[in-house]
């Protein structure tokens, strides 16, 4: 034990401080790639729709925080206390309603060429981009959080964990937990499992798949809008906040074994605690490269991901 | 195994199952050259997935399949398909965006390799192949017709001439008179009656009046296992066949 | 002589086709366009490489790379290095804490040349590099996941991956490739200075030249059987395998190939422009590369320099008038091109001379319609996985 | 009830159903012999509209429906059970029966379709892959008439199961005729079931009905040269 007290000039105990909080951090990190995952894979692992404009609904998400914080401070002060909570119900459903538009006018005369709509997303999300620096400028912005979100537990003396932190994981772990419960419990749920499942058969038992199919796609891209929120406690929201994540989501998706729930939680808990590590003893990007290098190099080895579905529709 | 001449295909115990389920069950069967062999059955008896083990594109969970003694298990496809055994499928797969001349061009069996790819040459000997064979499967007159603009009859000739281009020892045919006229019908029968000199056939087929026509011998595949076999009226005059195929 | 008209030209029509680039590219804008002008449009032909890549990849063969700004952008590294070491002599850096290394990485405490840049001080070796490093790595990669018969959708997002790693990679390591402002102040090649406006001009015409090189070269390989089972693998991979071929090596080769060309592309972008940077390799000039091709036509070799000097004219043209509109257009041309002309220019080009073709028939009097070309099948659906 | 006019379908090029006619009466039980590759399968697919029809007219109970999507044509009171079943094969039981319910379903509507078929309300938790072949034959139908239909078409019901549970199968369409004063369309091959089952049979061959008449005059030896090897 000794021998780590020179190390890099820290003691053990603030070592393991440093190891406890830079753990947390990845646990921030964790669950904004979880929610945004967790979105995606509805989107790509269910419906094979390789959205690239994913990210953005998330940038929507944290907009929309950052707008209604800016219209609590203006206009109804007394509600600052509790405007998030709100916020973030606001960010799910507007990015959820431009999830629906956007598969009504576009993503639906796709479904069939995954290629395309990857090259179609794309362009929504350079359109998307530019009309959030349009609408609310090319700074990045920060929402007011309420105080009792700003504050920190010190269990020891040298450990500070901040309550966003362990906010933004409870709504993470909330969401995947809403989230099963919708899939598995209400009959939209059903209807978007069975759709999955066998498209023809699902129509010929009465379900209407066009419209499964919008609200399953709506329902991914609401779910980056409460990734959106989530991201707005641990970072400030700029027009391609949401593009730095896409690359990171896709891989969590692809390497835990795109319809597969589990894999999707321990692949995002993985990348995002290997990132967070790795950064710290690593120089500047390095980290991530790091990590995502060795997922790529898994990935051309294993292409199935970590928990492959067995189902293939 | 006979005595004077081993057969080109033995199969034995050949077995593949699915989440548990057997599509094929210790199957056993051989086939001679310069037979023409159809294998019928009620649906999910098998007998696609029968072809599809011999060509590599499922793989078995157990037994044999010997071509030219040689165990072709763990091949891949397209080395299977360089040693002698070319496949039709059941909805006729050819090149939509080539020709008829280009679609039979790909099947010649020569520079297969990326740069026997580039090196090869139209030589008139290519050219008079292609053409022989455009001739034997009716499509003389449209070799430079797009595959897209064929009707449904002539896109299964062109198929069977991209297998005959391949020179096969093994022809396999997964329903090569589905959609096709009465006329097409019989003159596909003739062709295929034509093409099984020094090879071997093996079809799969529902049209009854055409497999009387022209099977040497009869297979009949029901739950992944061999319920009869024989000629066709020893076939037909089988009991179990008919209650398979009849209810009871 | 016809063979190789044939072959290399794709006969008389594809003839007129390269005589017509040839002549705008070599004549028509030298002699309208000024040097800072052509200069430019010097720069987007090295883009044009690339399109041609992804007309070979994405439009025959049906494998659409996100990752192509890689190959682009190692062929521009590794010309980059052998011009940085020659600016970098001691006698250039004498004021430097290490003289006779680059300047980057005297400000990065680096004492001496790491040993992957010691192979650049040889042109020939850099010139070689340009060609097969992204060939190589292009190869690496695609035999590994061909083999394994990932393709589409995944091979986007693995390469797309690849080029945010490679991105990231070059930016973190400062000392090594001069991180995120790259590789900068690049003066001569074997003591010819090429920020001469003559030298300019030779660079704009030798890129022209390599470029329709390139076209002749994808024209000859689309023309051989590879041509035919490129596209027939686009159109049903299961078959090709069929009829006794390992199509994953197919996929291998169009791969490199086209890597081949983005290498050559990224060389000539670092000549003509004078630096290179990770800003050209990441995610989103590999994506905007596929649009020129996409707004090209992606089964037109042609039609993908056209469209990279249409999309690259008309970048310019917003960003100098309303840089704000820009990414709206882009956006907007990305679907567009999906959802409206899935064949680009090129496609739009066809439709128009087969109506001109049925037009002057009918006005001859001539029912003779069937006898002419036939309409370019709609690819529409040739971008499955 | 059910009426079908000059209906043609076909895929790409080619034509399977050749301007097919025919209609079945309320609480009727029509079967559509024919063998593998006749047509059958096509036909029923694009009754309910898993294929589309290039021309003609579906009618259930006078309400035009060709060209409707699927979930429309069931909503209009046709309800399908295709060929090899096709079970959700990730749901439960009970998750399939009521995947294509509208909104909440009647008690009575259960206890019907558990009285029918016990089995299902024995293993209604468990995945509907796991079940055996006749069990999921039992779900299919639960599951086809959770809509409370007026026109059951069947895909070969008797494909894969065992003799003796084609008995039960024939004996619970009938059983649910009288329930319900349902029409049923069912194409088969097995004459004996056809016989147990139907009040009308039709036979196609190559796309086009070659014989018609009802079970009291039908002969079975006639209907067999038609489907026997």
């Amino acid at each position: 034990m000794l021998s780590f007290s020179p190390f890099l000039g820290y003691s053990f105990q603030e070592i393991q401080s440093i190891l406890v909080m830079q753990g947390f951090a990845g646990l921030s990190l964790f669950s904004v790639l979880l929610l945004m995952a967790l979105g995606l894979a509805i989107i790509f692992g269910q419906m094979g729709v390789v959205n690239l404009a994913h990210g953005e609904f998330m940038a929507l998400g944290a907009y929309m925080v950052y707008l209604c914080s800016q219209i609590v401070q203006d206009h109804f002060p007394s509600l600052a206390p509790y405007y998030f909570v709100i916020a973030i119900v606001i960010a799910f459903f507007v990015a959820g309603l431009v999830g629906a538009l956007v598969e009504w006018t576009m993503i639906r005369f796709l479904y069939r060429r995954p290629l395309d709509t990857l090259l179609a997303t794309w362009g929504l999300s350079l359109i998307m981009q530019q009309a959030f620096r349009s609408i609310f400028g090319a700074r990045e912005v920060t929402p007011t959080l309420p105080e009792w979100l700003m504050g920190s537990f010190k269990p020891t003396e040298n450990i500070d964990i901040p309550i966003n932190g362990v906010f933004v994981m409870a709504l993470s772990l909330f969401m995947v937990g809403a989230v099963t419960f919708f899939m598995f419990r209400s009959r939209m749920g059903l209807h978007m499992r069975a759709t999955v499942q066998n498209r023809a058969m699902s129509g010929a038992v009465g379900i209407n798949t066009a419209l499964v199919d919008r609200l399953t796609f709506a329902l991914g891209c609401g779910i980056a809008g409460v990734a959106g929120a989530a991201f707005t406690t641990i970072g400030s929201t700029g027009p391609d906040s949401g593009s730095r994540y896409i690359v990171d989501t896709f891989l969590v998706v692809v390497f835990g074994g795109a319809a597969n729930m589990i894999g999707t939680i321990v692949s995002s808990f993985g990348i995002a605690q290997a990132q967070s590590v790795s950064e710290f003893f690593l120089e500047g990007t390095m980290g991530k490269v790091t990590t995502l290098m060795v997922i790529v190099l898994i990935l051309m080895i294993r292409p199935q991901g970590l928990f492959p579905s067995k189902v293939r529709s | 195994m006979s005595n004077e001449k081993e057969p080109l295909l033995t199969i034995e115990d050949l077995t593949v199952s699915f989440d548990g389920f057997k599509a094929v069950d210790g199957l056993n069967f051989s086939m001679d050259r310069n037979e023409l062999r159809v294998i019928i059955g009620p649906n999910g008896a098998g007998k696609t997935t029968v072809l599809d083990l011999i060509c590599g594109k499922t793989r078995a969970t157990g037994g044999k399949i010997l071509f030219k003694d040689r165990e072709l298990r763990g091949m891949p496809e397209h080395k299977i398909v360089r040693f002698g055994i070319g496949r039709k499928f059941q909805t006729p797969s050819i090149y939509e965006n080539l020709t008829v001349f280009e679609n039979l061009e790909i099947s010649y069996p020569s520079g297969h390799s990326v740069f026997g790819c580039l090196a090869f040459r139209r030589t008139p000997e290519v050219i008079e192949r292609i053409e022989s064979v455009a001739e034997a499967v009716f499509l003389k007159e449209m070799l430079e017709i797009e595959g897209a603009f064929l009707s449904h009859g002539q896109k299964q000739w062109l198929e069977i001439g991209m297998l005959l281009m391949q020179e096969p020892e093994l022809l396999m045919l997964d329903e090569p008179v589905a959609g096709m006229s009465p006329a097409e019908r019989e003159r596909t029968g003739d062709l295929l009656q034509r093409i099984c000199k020094n090879r071997a056939i093996l079809i799969i087929e529902h049209d009854m009046e055409f497999v009387q026509r022209i099977a040497h011998k009869v297979t009949v595949l029901h739950l992944g296992k061999i319920l009869a076999e024989g000629s066709m009226a020893e076939i037909q005059s089988n009991e179990r066949v008919q209650d398979v195929y009849l209810g009871h | 002589m016809k063979s190789i008209l044939r072959k290399f030209l794709g006969g008389r029509e594809g003839a007129v086709g390269i005589a017509l680039l040839a002549l705008i590219v070599f004549a028509v804008l030298p002699m309208t366009l000024d040097i800072f002008r052509l200069n430019l449009v010097g720069k987007y032909l090295t883009y044009g490489f690339v399109a041609v890549g992804l007309v070979l990849l994405w439009g025959n063969s049906g494998v659409l790379s996100l990752g192509q700004g890689i190959f682009f952008g190692l062929g521009g590294y590794c010309i980059a290095m052998f011009l940085k070491l020659e600016a970098s002599s001691p006698a250039n850096t004498a004021i430097q804490s290490t003289p006779g290394i680059p300047d980057f990485m005297d400000w990065n405490q680096i004492t001496h040349l790491p040993a992957i840049w010691v192979p650049f001080r040889s042109l020939p070796f850099a010139l070689l590099a340009v060609i097969l490093l992204p060939t190589l790595i292009a190869f690496i990669v695609g035999a590994a996941m061909f083999k394994r018969r990932v393709g589409g959708v995944y091979f986007a997002v693995i390469t797309q991956a690849l080029a945010l790693i490679l991105s990231l990679g070059i930016d973190g390591n400062q000392g090594l490739t001069g991180g995120r402002n790259g590789i900068t102040d690049l003066r001569t090649l074997w003591g010819w200075d090429i920020r001469t406006q003559s030298a300019q001009y030779v660079l704009y015409y030798v890129c022209g030249a390599l470029l329709i090189g390139c076209i002749l070269i994808s024209r000859w390989v689309l023309s051989t059987r590879m041509g035919r089972l490129l596209l027939a693998i686009k159109d049903r991979e299961d078959r090709v395998r069929f009829s006794g071929y390992d199509v994953a090596s197919f996929k291998v080769f169009a791969f490199s190939l086209s890597a081949a060309m983005c290498g050559i592309g990224g060389a000539m972008f670092v000549l003509q422009v004078g630096f290179i940077s990770p800003s050209l390799v990441g995610i989103v000039p590999s994506i905007e590369m596929v649009i020129y091709a996409a707004v090209g036509g992606k089964m037109s070799l042609l039609g993908a320099v056209y469209g990279t000097l249409a999309v690259n004219t008309g970048k310019s043209l917003f960003s100098e008038n309303f840089p704000q509109l820009w990414p709206f257009f882009m956006g907007g041309l990305f679907i567009a091109v999906v959802m409206l002309f899935p064949n680009g220019i090129a496609g739009v080009w066809q439709s128009m001379r087969v109506r001109f073709i049925q037009l002057r028939h009918s006005a001859k009097r001539a029912p003779a319609l069937a006898s002419a070309p036939s309409a370019p099948t709609p690819l529409l659906e040739g971008s499955e996985v | 009830m059910l009426e079908v006019k000059d209906l043609e379908v076909g895929y790409g090029q080619s034509e399977v159903i050749h301007s097919a006619s025919f209609s079945a009466g309320k609480a009727e039980i029509l079967a559509i012999m024919g063998r593998n590759g006749m047509g059958k399968t096509t036909l029923l697919k694009s009754l309910i509209g898993l294929i589309g029809a290039r021309s003609g007219s579906v009618k259930v109970d006078g309400v035009e429906v060709s060209g409707l999507p699927s979930h429309q044509r069931v909503k209009s009171g046709l309800a399908y059970v295709p060929q090899g079943r096709m079970i959700f094969s990730h749901l439960t039981v009970f998750e399939n029966l009521i995947s294509g319910a509208r909104g909440a379903v009647a008690k009575a509507t259960f206890d019907e379709i558990y009285s029918l078929f016990p089995v299902l309300a024995e293993m209604r938790k468990r995945k509907g892959g796991n079940l055996s072949g006749g069990q999921q034959q039992q779900l299919a139908i639960g599951r086809a008439l959770i809509t409370n239909p007026k026109v059951l078409v069947l895909d070969e019901p008797t494909e894969g199961i065992q003799p003796s549970i084609i008995k039960d199968i024939a004996r619970v369409l009938q059983e649910i005729r009288k329930m319900r004063d349902l029409t049923i369309v069912v194409s088969e091959q097995v004459i004996s079931f056809m016989m147990d089952v139907c009040d009308r049979a039709l036979v196609i061959d190559r796309g086009r009905f070659v014989h018609e008449d009802t079970r009291a005059n039908l002969d079975p030896d006639k209907v067999k040269r038609w489907l026997a090897v």
